[in-house]
Parts: structure tokens; C-alpha cells; sequence
């Protein structure tokens, strides 16, 4: 068990400034790392200690892990918070970390490689007792294979990338007469997205919710969960608005789904905080999608409604302390809900990179944001296109929707696109309300707008 | 951790941070390392030091070098003849001959009142007026530094490491003010993850300035020496 | 609420709302009320109205480089020659050298940093080119009509309340354009909490504009008439 | 029962803010008033309406009933907020409202009377079976009698104004030989201050702590409590730090006190938000000391213990609805503080108003700020200082102190001089985060300064 003194946060943007924040409170010195386009950026300003890594592009510089290795020993920190994106699940950047003496904020580089290829962890889960969507155990060999393998399963299916994420390198088949053609079109992503063909085929299911548990486990074998994540409101397979709880979950269910997720983790000796992904069907029953070995975007909505600090208990299991409180410790209050506010088009989601010329943050009542956002700051052409997480928690999810609204309106950020007046749209349509939604929710959601004359009528921007 | 002990040895001799140390340091640069306050890869981050180059900025510097810079660019860029500007902290004020002379150094005076706008005022003052030495002194900076030492090509650090001006600790150092460089000669090394890089010249010329001192920690993009065509 | 029924007579004719609405109209104003789009005490605010006022300005710097570049655009955009500001905290000059001239609208002053001003001074604009007519119209603050509509003393409300110009629905107007007034000639009533205060000229002259339909709500400072000397 | 469509807000600032907040989520419209000083403040951006109601000075505007009224008349509105201040406990103002027909959005007029005169308060408790502090149950008739009185009650006493508050015409007597002077002064700054030189006197605490309890009530004689602040952090008798729950209190005191509010509030027939202030010896003895019949300054460490919105409970008991939830329905979770960042100087609290030149609101987990300032507001010289509340709330106070720690450091307000390096210091105070301080803690606090070479030795503005 050892005590840092000094961490470094291998990101950009909000997650690198919620990391310092974190560190702040822990009484951690923090080193932030730049491009040469991220001089002004908030990470930059209130980190202890600031090196300037590369260029602007993310393989110059946050995807150069010699250039982060070398910040990391000039520092002499003694941890890396690689955050989400970049290198967060790169088992290999975990490894050199592992290799120069630098703990990093994570699971081990094993854990990393076997949740990271869904084969694997397709089969690791299996054998946990995880229920798994019907579907290839292994890369398809041949599209007669695969064929078998779909008349068996039963259409629809879909065909994924091995490697893939994203949305990329997936095809939805709803009869065999599209089957060839679809699995082509996989293929030839999948090479060109992750340098990897492989496939595989499972169950298609119609109109699942995107739910997701946190967990938390020590290095000591403990696990507890935190919960569950509806992220089912996604525009191209990217979320966009998560609450947790999810409206669909039974108390019950919710065990369930926990007590699985633990088991899972539990099975592969994971440790820190991590995500089981599951698609639940119309009829409650849950299958395993994937892990995420990392802090994730949507981490805030979890944290309110438990009280816990996530990015806290990764760093002190990193440590190697034990967990300090057991499942029954969870505290579960009211609802909470976040809105990612991207710079882009909120009808056509094109990226709105540039100077953000006013600037107003929503504050009062049961209302966080994470951002590294300010009047005056320039949103960088190079990176991801999140500038702000507004996240707000009541007691009732109705409150909390009301209160979402509020804050929306009184979010000004100007001189840039946001997606601002799209998520003031989702607040108020009825489906989303009543809570019924799935992962075609957004399709749906646009669909009823053309209808309704388009975005504009509701006040889009 | 299992790897604790085998990364504890640097190349540069001794442990990480010492080795630094035990370099000679002597002949850090030709002409007094210690006025030119190098600036550090790795900065601890005081108030003085942290602010011209990064953003939200303090209101304690209510001005500085970028904003000056942006200032002067919309001054020319709209032909505005007369700026001036002050509050409680800080008064500064353009101006230019209206007739269309080409001259560079057009008048750019700034009157700071914060002890730390007062160093950059000094170095401008000193670049308007003396002209060349002054002013990359002070300004750690790259482009302010190209763009105010005319006559001298900057090669900054292609990478993040430990600046090493010599190949072992006891050798001679790969160059010194007064040098003559070509394209492929190597100026000093960059360690980086246990691995020495040469830094080439890409340049030729005269090594007129060193700006880092030996075993130093640099970041991306940091002068390191100027050289003179 | 056992309050309810006592008050909803209005001693100006029926019920609050509705008196207005019955008072007589055709001579609330003598040169086209409805054109004057008189500032509402109750004004909806959209977005468009609220944004240049307030807009969180950027944080950092006190010099507030935002600020600063819309100035100079605005300056260029406006084509001056010469532009000052100054209060307790700031002083800003901007001038051109006017050689290269030939735009029309060179006479704005813009008196103030702030997008919110930056309303008004568009309304001054049109109050110097075109003439008297446009300012007030655009232009609900006291101050800025007070000092761009150059020959007319304006009398602004002094209370919160609602404007009627007659003594009673089917009275005549105390004044109308035209009409002159002595220091206490009553040139209106302001019904607050069922008090009606009369308003007197405090001035002498004739009446030269009305601001104000009969029947309308009004906010303390809020522009009624305007008297030439 | 009614249902407000608008209302309009008879204050400025964070609070009126804060009102505007709470009736948007609720989806009613809202009138700002302001003076010609205020005519860029937030609250005159963000409420539907905004009415300016007279010159700079309180007086002129925002104490001015007539133009308040007149606003409302021409706005039409249903119901007035008053928040805190100004006419909020104007039992006249609540009675024209009345008289308009307009809902006063707090207890009826009577009862903020009864209230507002601390010997009919006292008698009104008494009766109740609230424990008093021994002391005068009227008004002192003479000195002769005050003399006996404190004889009896046994020194050091108290002598207060009846009207009083704030610390003015207050005054402590440890001998009877300071009585006759003390008392003179008492009554000389009574007079001046509160129009009535009425005075008793009552039983001094020596290291008292200043525990307040929140109270909800309806219009159909339900009323619960949200539990205590503990509001003993204060400068010349302001407050300027509060947290919630209090360091002092066993759960069974908790429960005693805020049985004892309820049954006062009862007493009273109390309706809408109040407060009713204790003062707490160190054996844990409370003794009545006022009610506030309003919203508090330091109503959101509340809200962040117990999830309600204090201010949606105060609209939705006006309109005559019952109280939604029983007082076993109140959750209480984790630790809030609060922390007053005043435009003043840290050390003499001089006020400092003037132009905000540069501005960062703190965000992040578990931060809340209450505001309405922003980059090139300029603080006007005519109103309180108080320019925003910044609210932490953690699962323990531990964490919570850290998190005002690290969300007083990234807050920046610059171009005025403020409280924030003062919080900074108490929350590095070995007392205060040991929880071991009473109302006397600020004095300790300079003392023990001055003794360590004062403020500026710990980074102090």
C-alpha cells in the first residue's frame, strides 16, 4: 500500500479538470499534460504543474505515449489518470506505466486486454455466468458459418466487429437474403476502423435499453456496485443523455443485474472502477455487451445519486487500499440525470469548433457541471466535441426533468453550435417524460419532428 | 511495481533526478546561463511564471504578452493609428506615424503596472530600443522569442525529456556559443523513457544562445538554442 | 384573498386590464403612437434583448480582449476616426487617421464598452442621422434619450404604475403635441395602487412627443414626453 | 387552493436568482423588480418580466411598498416572493398584499408580527412549552427592575433590544457594576437602530452554539422539520459559514429540537418556510432565541442534506396544497457546508463593490453555487454584500470540508477583494475541522492569527 503525491492526468478537457478536482480534495499535487493547442485550456490552469506534449493532433500528443511516459518521469509523479478516451484501455500504455514504475489508474494490463477484444470477454463472461446474447462464441471462419449460425439463432441478427465500438463495423440483418451483403460491409469497417476483420454474429434485439452497472473493486478481492446507468438515449451509437436509475428497473431487477456484474468482475479479478454494459430487452431479461475498463463519461449521474466520488475510490484502490464500505453501504437518493453539451450542430451533430464569446454556467439547486469551459475559451478543432456535462438530481425524476429544463435555459454558450437546444427538445418530449424509451429513441425522437415541422418549432437553435 | 528496481539506473548516471545533478554544469552556456532563466519542462507553477503563457488568466496580469500581441495584430490589422488604454493596473497605449513608413519597429509601448507586466514591458522597451538581446531573455516563449530576436533560428525540443548537453557526464558538450553548426549536427541529447535522443541542428549557423541548462527537464516545443544564420 | 372583491373596481373605468382598454385611444399620441413601440414597464424578454446586456463577459483579464476586438471592429465597421471612453475603472481611446475616408456614418459616439450600450448607441445613431424621430422609439432608458434627442426635456415617470393621459375615460387629454406647459401643468396620471398621481411638467416648453399610449403600464424612469424649450 | 401562473420577486441578487430558478422548474412566469443600480443583474436577464421600480438606494426601490405593489399590479401577477431582507418580514407588506389580493408567499401577517417582536415571540414560546432562556418576559420597565431581574437569573446576562437583530442594541453584562452603562448604551443604539428602546434581558451562554431548525409548514396545520444548521460561524453576529448536520448533535437531540420547533410553529399556526433559532450550551441544553419567518440565506445546506427544494415547498403551501411528504418521508444524506462569499475585505470586512473583472464558478461533484455574478458585473455600493453562496455536500464531513477547500481555491473573483481567503483559513482551522467551535469561534479564530502573524501567513488576499 503506498500514498501518491503526485499524479499525473494523461487527458484533456473536463475529465482531466474532475481529476484534479478529485486530487485537490485528496491533498494530490497533479501534473497536466497539453498540446500545443491546449495551452489555455482549464486543465492547463489549475493543475500544480503543467508539460506541453506535442502538437495539436491527439497522435502528437495524448496518444503519444513516450511523450506522456517522458512528462511522467520529468514530474517523478507516481501514478497516471489516463481518464476516458485517449489511452484509458490501452492495455499497453498500462503495461509501460507498469514497466516505469508508475501505478496506473486502473485494472491490470491483462484485465485491460481481456475486456477490450468482445470475443474474449464474450467467452470470460460465459463462463461467469453472464448471461450472453445467442450468437458465435468465436471470429466467424466463412460466411456459411455464419449463415448456420444465424438460421439457428433466429433473425434479426447482427454482425459486429471483434475489435469494434462505436457503431462502426455493425450491421443489422433482418432476413438471410441481406446476409452476404451486410457481412461485406462489416468486414471491410472493421479492417478499416480497428485493422482487425473479425467478426461476430449474435441476436438482434429489437428495442433494448442501453443499461449499464458501475462497479467498484479493490485490489483485495472486493466488489461492490454503484448502480445502475440508462444510457439509452444515443445518436449514432454515441450517448447523449444517461440518468440514473433507469426508469425500466425494478428494485429487483436491479439486484440482479448487480449481483451479476459483481460476479463478472469478481471472475476476472478486476479492480478500480468499471462498467458492465448489458442490453435489456422488453421483457427484463439482460444480456452482456461489453466492459469498460475506465472512468466514464456519464460517471457523474452515478455519483449523485450515491454520493460517492468515483474518481476518489479509483485513486485510493489504485493505492491499494480496500474499499471502505461494503454493498450495503450504498446510499441510493433521488434521480439524476446528465446532458452531454457537445459543440456541434444540434439537428446535424457536424462538429462547431471555436470561440465561445459568452458564456453563462447554470448553478442553484441539485445542479453540477463539469466542464473546462469559459467565456473567451476556443474550442479546439482537434478533439472530441463534449465541452460541458450538466447534470442536475432531485428527488423524482420529474423533478429532476424540470430542473434539467431550468438549466438548460439558463446555459448560455454563444459563438458556438451546442447541443443545447436538442436536449432542451428530448426534456420535452412525452416518451422520453414517461420514460419509455429505447436505444431508438433519438430516431424516433427526429422522426417526430419532421413530422412536427422540424427542430425549430420547439426553439432549436 | 514488480518493475521497481530494474528502471531505478539512468543511462545519464546515478538515479533519476541526481543525474541531472552530476553533470557537469560549468559551461552551461557561454554567456551566464543563470541571466537567462531558462524555462523549465517541468514548472512548478508560481503566479509569475505560469501566466503569460496560460489561459484564464489571472486579472493580476491584466495584460499580457498574447493579449499584447492579439492588441498590436487588430491595431494594424483595422490601420488604427492611436490605441490607448488603462484601468486601475495597467495603461498602455499604441500609436503610429500615419504616414505609411514600413518600419518594424513601430512604437509599441507598454506601460505595465503589475510587477509582472513590468518585465515584459522591460523587454519590449529593451527590443525597441536596444534592439536584439533583451527581450528573449525574459520571454521563455517561442514565438515571441523568433519574433523578437530577429536574426536568430530557435531549434526548440522535438520531445518531452532531460536536456543533455554532453553524451556522458564527463565528456565535452556537443556545442557551445560560438559553434558552428550544419544540418545534421547533433546539439544535445534528449532523454525520454531510458532512451537518449539526438537533436540535430536542422539549421546552420552559429550556436549564439543555449537556453536550457544541462539535465534540465524540457517540454514539447522548448527553445533550447539559438543560432545565428 | 377576502381582500378580493374591494379592489377589483378601478377608479379609471372597470377592471384592472380592461380600463385601458376603454379609455380613449385615438389621441394617445399626436404623431403615431404605434409606431413609437414604447418600452413596456412589462416587457417579455427574448432572447435576442437580453443577450448583448448581460452576457457573462469573459473571465481572465480585465483588459477583456472580447470586449476590446468588438470595439475596434465596431469602430472600423462604423468607420470613426476618433473614439473615447472613460469611468471609474477604465479608459479606452481608439482614432484613425481619417485620410482614407468617405463613410456615411461617422458620427456615432459610442459611449460605453458594454453590447448593452452598444443598443443605445445604435439608437443615437439614428437620432443623429435620421433626425429626432428614431431614438426614443428603439431606446427605453432615460439617460440615453435624455442626451441624444439634443433640444427636447423629457419628463420620465417617476413612479411604478399605469399612464393616462385624461382625467377620466371620456375626458380630454391634459396635453397633447402641441401644448404648451408651465412648471405646474398636470401632463398626466400614473394609477398606482388605486392612487392617481398627477405628474407635473416641472419644466417649461411645448409638448413635443408623447412616449406613452393611454392605458399603458410604466416603470420608474420610463420616458413620457418630450418638451421643446 | 389556487395555482400561481406568475409571481413576482420582491428582491435582488442570488436569492432572486434563486426564487427565478425554483419557479421555472414549477413552470410559472416571473417579474423581476429592480432599481436603476440593478438594471444588469442576472435577475432582471433571466425572469420573464422586469420591472424597474425606483433609484438605486433600498429605500427608493426595493423597500419601497408602493412601487412594489404598483409593479405587481401592472404585471398582474398571482403571489409575491419576497426571499430574504428587504420587506420579507414586514408584516405592513404582507398585510397590502393581502389587501391587493396578491398572495405574500410566506406565513400570514400576524404571525410574522407576533414573530418579529422578540418579547411577544418569547411569551408566545413559553406557552408553548419551548425552553426559554431565563430572562425578562417583558419589556424592562427600569433599571432598578432590570437589575433584580439579573440578580435573580445570575450573571453574566444579556441585555437586548426587543426589536433587535443583527447584534445591535446588544450587550453583555458579567458584573453588576457594568449593568447601568451597559443598559444605557443598549437603549441609546435600540432607539437609534429599531425606533423602540424597549429592552430585556436574559441569561448569557458562554460558548453557545447556534443551531437553527428548518420547518415546513401548510395552511392545513400539517408541519414538519428538515432537520438543523448549524450557523455558530459568525463575525460581528453574521453569519458567514453554515453546515449541515450539526458537528453537535446526537441524533436523539435532533429529534427533541426539531419536535420542539414543530410544536412552536404549531403554536403560532405557521404556515410556509421558517426557522426557528436555538441557542445550544455546552450540555446540550437549547433555549429559543427568534423564528425567521422566511427563507434563510442558508436554506440550500438544508436542500442539499434532505434533497427538497425549500423554496418549491414555500409556492406550493401558498397556493393551499398540503405538504407532499410526512416527516418520516425526510431524507437526510451526507454533509453540506456553506460558505458566504462576501464582496469585503477578508480582515476588516470593509465592503469592497466595484467591477468583477475576472470570474470562475466552481463546479464539479458535490459543488452548488448560488449566484449572481459573472465576469464584468460590477457589485453596486447600495445593497448587502453577499455575491454568491458556494454549497458543498459529501457523504461525510470530512470530504465535504476538503471539497470547499478545493472549490474556494479554483473560485475566482477578481477586482474586488472578498471572503474567499478567509473561508480559506477556517477551513484549514484545527477547531473548525474538528467540529469544535461556538458562536465566540471568529473572535478565537483573528486571536490565534494574529498570534501566528496574521491572515496573510496562510495566503490571505
Amino acid at each position: 500500500m503506498r500514498r501518491f503525491r503526485k499524479i499525473l492526468i494523461a487527458n484533456r478537457g473536463e475529465i482531466a479538470c474532475r481529476i484534479i478536482w478529485t486530487c485537490k480534495e485528496m491533498g494530490i499535487s497533479t501534473v497536466a499534460v497539453h498540446s500545443t493547442a491546449d495551452r489555455d485550456s482549464l486543465h492547463v490552469r489549475f493543475a500544480d504543474e503543467a508539460v506541453c506534449i506535442g502538437g495539436p493532433t491527439s497522435s502528437q500528443s495524448y496518444l503519444n505515449i513516450p511523450s506522456v511516459i517522458a512528462a511522467a518521469e520529468i514530474t517523478n509523479v507516481d501514478a497516471i489518470h489516463p481518464g476516458y478516451g485517449f489511452l484509458a484501455e490501452s492495455s499497453y500504455f498500462a503495461e509501460i506505466c507498469e514497466a516505469c514504475n508508475i501505478k496506473f489508474i486502473g485494472p491490470r494490463p491483462d484485465v485491460i486486454r481481456l475486456m477490450g477484444d468482445k470475443v474474449e470477454a464474450r467467452r470470460a463472461m460465459k463462463e461467469a455466468g453472464v448471461p450472453i446474447l445467442p450468437g458465435s462464441p468465436d471470429p466467424l471462419k466463412s460466411e456459411d458459418e455464419a449463415r448456420a449460425l444465424a438460421r439457428e439463432i433466429g433473425y434479426p441478427v447482427i454482425i459486429k466487429a471483434a475489435a469494434g465500438g462505436g457503431g462502426r463495423g455493425m450491421r443489422i440483418v433482418r432476413t438471410e437474403e441481406e446476409f452476404g451483403h451486410a457481412m461485406q460491409t462489416a468486414a471491410t469497417e472493421a479492417a478499416a476502423s480497428f485493422r482487425s476483420a473479425d467478426l461476430y454474429v449474435e441476436k438482434f434485439v429489437e428495442n433494448p435499453r442501453h443499461v449499464e452497472i458501475q462497479v467498484l473493486a479493490d485490489e483485495h478481492g472486493h466488489c461492490i456496485h454503484l448502480g445502475e446507468r440508462d444510457c439509452s438515449i444515443q445518436r449514432r451509437h454515441q450517448k447523449i443523455i444517461e440518468e440514473a436509475p433507469s426508469p425500466a428497473l425494478t428494485p429487483e431487477l436491479r439486484e440482479r443485474m448487480g449481483a451479476t456484474a459483481v460476479a463478472a468482475c469478481r471472475r476476472v479479478g478486476y479492480s478500480s472502477a468499471g462498467t458492465v454494459e448489458f442490453l435489456l430487452d422488453e421483457d427484463g431479461q439482460f444480456y452482456f455487451m461489453e466492459m469498460n475498463t475506465r472512468i466514464q463519461v456519464e460517471h457523474p449521474v452515478t455519483e449523485m445519486i450515491t454520493l460517492a466520488d468515483i474518481v476518489r475510490n479509483q485513486i485510493l484502490v489504485a493505492e491499494g487500499k480496500p474499499l471502505w464500505y461494503k454493498q450495503e453501504d450504498v446510499l441510493f437518493v433521488g434521480h439524476s440525470i446528465e446532458c452531454r453539451i457537445n459543440a456541434e450542430d444540434p439537428q446535424t451533430f457536424a462538429p462547431s469548433p471555436g470561440l465561445i464569446t459568452a458564456y453563462n454556467a447554470p448553478g442553484g439547486p441539485g445542479v453540477r457541471l463539469d466542464t473546462a469551459a469559459y467565456p473567451g475559451y476556443v474550442v479546439p478543432p482537434y478533439y472530441d466535441s463534449l465541452i460541458a456535462k450538466l447534470v442536475v438530481h432531485a428527488r423524482t425524476r420529474e423533478v429532476a426533468i424540470a430542473r434539467m429544463r431550468r438549466a438548460l435555459e439558463v446555459m448560455v454558450v454563444e459563438g458556438i453550435k451546442t447541443t443545447i437546444p436538442l436536449h432542451q427538445g428530448v426534456m420535452e418530449d412525452p416518451y422520453f417524460r414517461a420514460g419509455e424509451y429505447s436505444t431508438r429513441f433519438m430516431e424516433q425522437f427526429f422522426e417526430r419532428r419532421k413530422i412536427q415541422g422540424g427542430l425549430a418549432a420547439s426553439g432549436g437553435a | 511495481m514488480s518493475a521497481n528496481d530494474q528502471n531505478q539506473s539512468q543511462p545519464h548516471g546515478g538515479e533519476r533526478g541526481t543525474g541531472a545533478a552530476a553533470a557537469p554544469q560549468a559551461e552551461a552556456s557561454g554567456a551566464g546561463a543563470s541571466e537567462r532563466a531558462p524555462r523549465h519542462g517541468r514548472r512548478r507553477r508560481g503566479r509569475t511564471e505560469q501566466k503569460p503563457q496560460q489561459a484564464p488568466r489571472r486579472a493580476e496580469s491584466a495584460l499580457n504578452m498574447d493579449e499584447l500581441r492579439e492588441l498590436t495584430e487588430l491595431f494594424t490589422a483595422h490601420g488604427l493609428t492611436d490605441f490607448e488604454f488603462e484601468n486601475a493596473d495597467i495603461r498602455v497605449r499604441l500609436s503610429r506615424n500615419p504616414a505609411p513608413a514600413a518600419s518594424g519597429a513601430q512604437a509599441v509601448s507598454a506601460q505595465a503596472l503589475t510587477p509582472h507586466d513590468a518585465v515584459q514591458s522591460a523587454a519590449s522597451a529593451a527590443a525597441t530600443s536596444a534592439g536584439a538581446e533583451g527581450a528573449a531573455r525574459a520571454v521563455g516563449a517561442t514565438t515571441a522569442a523568433e519574433s523578437t530576436e530577429e536574426e536568430l533560428h530557435i531549434i526548440t525540443s522535438p520531445i518531452v525529456g532531460t536536456f543533455y548537453r554532453s553524451p556522458a557526464p564527463t565528456a565535452d558538450a556537443f556545442v557551445k556559443v560560438g559553434s558552428r553548426v550544419e544540418h545534421d549536427t547533433v546539439v544535445c541529447i534528449i532523454e525520454a523513457m531510458k532512451l537518449m535522443n539526438e537533436v540535430l541542428a536542422e539549421t546552420t549557423g552559429t550556436v549564439a544562445k543555449v537556453y536550457v541548462e544541462n539535465g534540465q527537464p524540457v517540454e514539447y516545443g522548448q527553445p533550447l538554442f539559438g543560432v545565428k544564420k
